[in-house]
């Protein structure tokens, strides 16, 4: 398992409410942490950086969008003209 | 540190009883899928083919009913009272609906299982769609009826929620995850409206025998005016995962308030005018609704394809906020030990591969080639059976702990119970899709037939036949791995900080989406216009065609084994009898079928 | 409503992966001829299949020079023509199958091939299809139809034009 | 050597799954007969690439430190 449990290493981690503020980590008793000191839900806790609105272009979306969208083309263009058009007795009238 | 339990204890109370509902459904219907794929890959064949057809209508009515529809109620529940930070009206009317759904579910599989016993003169094996003129017991369609009043009490339930929050807050936004559970809502209301006219007017008067005869294709087209919408029903839930829950799990914040809205609003609209395309085949509809319901099919498609963009974005912002960088190696940054982030990334990869099958049964000439065949379970066992059932398994890791103050009993069984879905999810649904394209049949208990036998373009048969059992093996360990953990969760006593369970602000927020997107009576006027356009002229077609009340009488289903035999016995026995003495067999097998029946 | 720029340009991506597939599909129509099962089968009866000119007598009949009508009942566990005895068409002929059913709802499918319909009782489902050489086709029922329809199956046997005489059309 | 987590480890086996199913289907497309333990082989050899890189990650500690607390 990894070695550096992460719940105190956020270091942005500044004492929260419970109310929907975005800062730090809420600091969860011991026995509800599990064995790698993990609790669910606690992404937030591995942030490193604050990154706001306007200094934020999803690149790596639009690549796997793009990616998705060639598959789904050729994909397509396969299914029709050739399993399907190429198949028999399709149905003309 | 306070926990939705602590805050709303009754409305706690209601989502839990919403749960268990909803596992127990979960649990039965994996057992009979599991029989089920055994039985038709004829790898172990423990019961009768009759009975198949018994556990299919719980499999289809348990998974995709029950299960989705309750999970649904109690994280709507969850969502409504978050979100407005207040309690429901009156809990009493919480508990009503839920009483309400609950027995309406508990007659249906009654009536349903009961088909399993020959002595109970009660079954209902017509499959989660029951077509007429097949009947099932009366007591099936009533539970379906209560099941569905239910939900309309619940949605009742939300929109008072919603008026009394509105009289205090009178200028200010629908809060994202309220306007989510209000726009689906509309959506069930407009869509249900088909299945209730089909089952009240016409499919419980004529089990109890008040009127003779029924329209099959007026019952099948109205029950697929809501079939299609019922499908966003399920899926709206874990959209509201992936658009509000998601974003947090992956430490980012969620890219824009106003494109969500915008989606859930096009849902409203696009939904229900579509069902024709679950009709390509049938004779009776003309080609152009055909191809107005397939135009509307497309740009159904829309929202579907905005979210996967709106999500994978804030699951980027969250993994940019994790250290993560380049162009795709951001993707190791993200919470992968968390059974939460991780089922519903892997539930929203899968949903992605089920789209694109999704299109295929929408190109109206292509679904010729896949109508009716394995390819279409294939396809939507990985739409509800893993985008919205996975993500409602990696979605319980996360609300159950803020539902009952407890941690979740194991995380690692967690993780390993969401891969292993997958895993199983791959092998059955690519071995179902191949198997659909030359032609093996869904909803058939021995897809082995004497008279010919199927040609595997890749592979073999008999290997695709080995890939479903295997991976319904696996899904089905999945399934227990997972209600283990809900059962040893719930069973645990209470920590103090069970679970992270903060909702960060979306990137963009509410206030740059236009007011009119949350004009919902605008878009609910929008919505029933589309559905009158797109359903009135089919709808007048048929009942001028066949008559409001067909010519088909009944046909039902409570069928005692010795019938099936000598029916079966008999065209057989014609089969040699004809090659010997040339006698018509058409007639003498007809003649048998119809003296057997009288 | 302020809308980045990466998810303009995927939103053009998606709406012409829409109207593409739209295109093709029309194309499908147009150009490569494919019509869909519509409502030109007309109703019938149910209940009174048997006195119905043609399904009262169901199998082939000559509609002319090398073209052919198949008229089939599908009825709960079996095709009329088609599982006792094989449907029976000549090799290289257009053949339109008309297809009902006097009991419940049944699937009428061609198997490995892109011909696939439904029977609906009350209606009548028309597919014409041109048969090449002689060979054999599987049809099955692919819509739940009671206990025994997985038993539902049958034959079309394309005949070699030699062989084929007037004996095998109803006609 | 890039460090990945367990959990990363295990998502990315998962993946493989998918990837050895499907190469066979695809190589359906282009009409190349593969047989069953094609798949498996395939698996085989993407387990060992991914093992690999997981093991490597893991003894070269040295990296450890600048990396901060990116994946835990």
């Amino acid at each position: 398992m990894s070695a550096e449990p992460d719940t105190e290493a956020g270091d942005v981690a500044t004492p929260s409410g419970d109310a929907a503020s975005e800062n730090g980590p809420p600091i969860p008793d011991p026995e509800s942490v599990d064995d790698e000191g993990y609790v669910i839900g606690s992404g937030r806790s591995g942030i490193v950086r604050r990154i706001g609105h306007d200094d934020f272009d999803p690149v790596g979306t639009l690549v796997l969008i793009a990616i998705y969208m060639v598959i789904v083309g050729a994909m397509w263009i396969f299914m029709y003209f050739v399993e399907f058009l190429g198949g028999d007795l399709t149905v003309i009238g | 540190m306070a926990t939705f339990v602590d805050k709303f204890p009754d409305e706690a109370k209601v989502v839990q009883a919403s749960f268990a509902v909803a596992f127990i459904a979960l649990g039965i219907g994996a057992l009979f899928g599991l029989i089920q794929a055994l039985h038709r890959t004829n790898v172990l064949r423990v019961i009768d083919s009759v009975d198949y057809y018994t556990l299919l209508t719980a499999h289809g009515v348990l998974l995709a009913l029950v299960f989705t529809i309750f999970f649904l109620v109690g994280l709507f529940t969850w969502a409504v009272t978050r979100s407005f930070g207040r309690a429901l009206p009156d809990i009493r009317l919480t508990w009503a609906w839920f009483g309400l759904m609950t027995t309406g579910t508990v007659l249906a599989t009654v009536a349903i299982v009961a088909g399993l016993f020959p002595q109970i003169p009660m079954s209902a094996d017509v499959l989660y769609t029951f077509y007429a003129p097949l009947q099932a017991h009366p007591i099936f369609y009533i539970g379906l009826a209560m099941f569905i009043i239910g939900t309309w009490m619940a949605g009742a339930d939300w929109f008072l929620a919603y008026r009394e929050w509105r009289g205090e807050n009178p200028d200010s936004r629908i809060p994202l995850q309220a306007f989510m559970v209000l726009t689906t809502m509309i959506m069930w209301y407009v869509s249900t409206l088909g299945v209730a006219v089909s089952v009240v007017f016409f499919l419980i008067p004529w089990s109890l025998g008040l009127i003779e005869t029924v329209n099959p294709l007026l019952t099948r087209t109205l029950f697929w005016y809501f079939g299609h919408p019922v499908v966003y029903f399920w899926l709206m839930p874990a959209y509201l995962l992936w658009y509000t829950v998601l974003p947090k799990l992956a430490g980012g914040r969620l890219f824009s308030d106003p494109l969500a809205r915008v989606v859930f609003v096009l849902f409203v609209l696009l939904s229900t005018p579509v069902g024709i395309h679950h009709q390509y085949v049938d004779p009776g509809i003309a080609e152009g609704f055909k191809f107005i319901a397939m135009t509307n099919t497309m740009f159904l498609l829309l929202p579907s394809l905005l979210t996967a963009f709106t999500v994978v974005a804030s699951v980027e912002h969250g993994a940019r906020q994790r250290g993560g960088e380049g162009y795709l190696s951001w993707l190791g940054a993200l919470p992968w030990r968390d059974p939460a982030f991780a089922g519903m990334a892997l539930a929203g990869l899968m949903f992605a591969a089920g789209g694109f099958s999704g299109m295929i049964n929408a190109g109206m000439n292509i679904n010729y080639l896949v109508h009716n065949t394995l390819w279409v379970p294939g396809h939507f066992h990985m739409t509800v059976g893993t985008a919205v059932a996975l993500t409602m398994m990696a979605g319980t890791y996360w609300l159950l702990p803020q539902l009952t103050g407890k941690a979740v009993y194991s995380r690692p069984i967690g993780l390993l119970q969401v891969i292993m879905w997958f895993i199983g999810m791959v092998f059955m649904s690519n071995a179902m899709h191949r198997a659909g394209l030359f032609g093996v049949p869904r909803r058939t208990a021995e897809p082995q037939y004497q008279n010919f036998d199927f040609v595997a373009a890749v592979g073999s048969v008999g290997e695709i036949r080995m890939q479903i059992a295997f991976g319904s093996l696996l899904l089905f360990l999945s399934v227990v791995l997972f209600l283990f953990n809900v059962a040893a969760t719930w069973a645990d006593d209470r920590v103090d900080t069970p679970v992270d369970d903060t909702i960060p602000e979306p990137l963009s927020p509410s206030s740059g989406a236009p007011l009119v997107l949350d004009n919902l009576a605008l878009w609910t006027g929008i919505a029933v216009l589309l559905v009158v356009l797109a359903y009135t002229l089919p709808l007048a077609s048929i009942v001028n065609d066949a008559g409001l009340l067909g010519g088909s009488p009944t046909f039902p289903v409570t069928v005692s084994l010795e019938w099936v035999v000598d029916v079966t016995v008999g065209a057989l026995g014609n089969l040699s009898l004809d090659s010997l003495a040339g006698v018509a067999p058409a007639d003498a097998v007809a003649d048998l079928v119809r003296e057997v029946r009288r | 409503m302020e809308i980045h720029r990466y998810e303009k340009i995927w939103l053009a991506g998606a709406l012409l992966l829409i109207v593409g597939f739209i295109a093709t599909v029309s194309y499908g129509a147009v150009g490569a001829g494919i019509a869909m099962v519509d409502d030109e089968g007309g109703q019938v009866d149910p209940a009174s299949l048997d006195d119905h000119p043609k399904f009262g007598e169901p199998g082939t009949y000559q509609a002319g020079e090398n073209e052919y009508d198949v008229y089939v009942v599908a009825r709960q566990f079996l095709f009329e023509p088609g599982t006792s005895e094989p449907i029976r068409v000549p090799a290289h002929s257009t053949v339109t199958f008309h297809v009902t059913s006097p009991d419940v709802i049944h699937g009428f499918e061609v198997v490995g091939t892109n011909a696939n319909t439904m029977a609906i009782p009350g209606q009548v489902a028309t597919i014409t299809v041109e048969f090449g050489e002689p060979t054999e086709y599987g049809l099955l029922c692919h819509e739940y139809c009671g206990s025994a329809h997985h038993a539902m199956e049958g034959k079309i046997e394309v005949v070699p034009q030699s062989e084929w005489n007037e004996s095998m059309v109803v006609n | 050597m890039r460090r990945i987590s367990p959990a990363l480890f295990l998502v990315l086996v998962a993946f493989t799954v998918p990837l050895a199913v499907e190469f066979r289907t695809f190589a359906g497309f282009f009409g190349i007969e593969l047989p069953f333990i094609a798949v498996i082989v395939f698996e085989a050899v993407l387990l060992a690439v991914l093992t690999a890189i997981y093991v490597l990650g893991r003894i070269t500690p040295d990296e450890e430190e600048e990396e901060g607390a990116a994946t835990p």
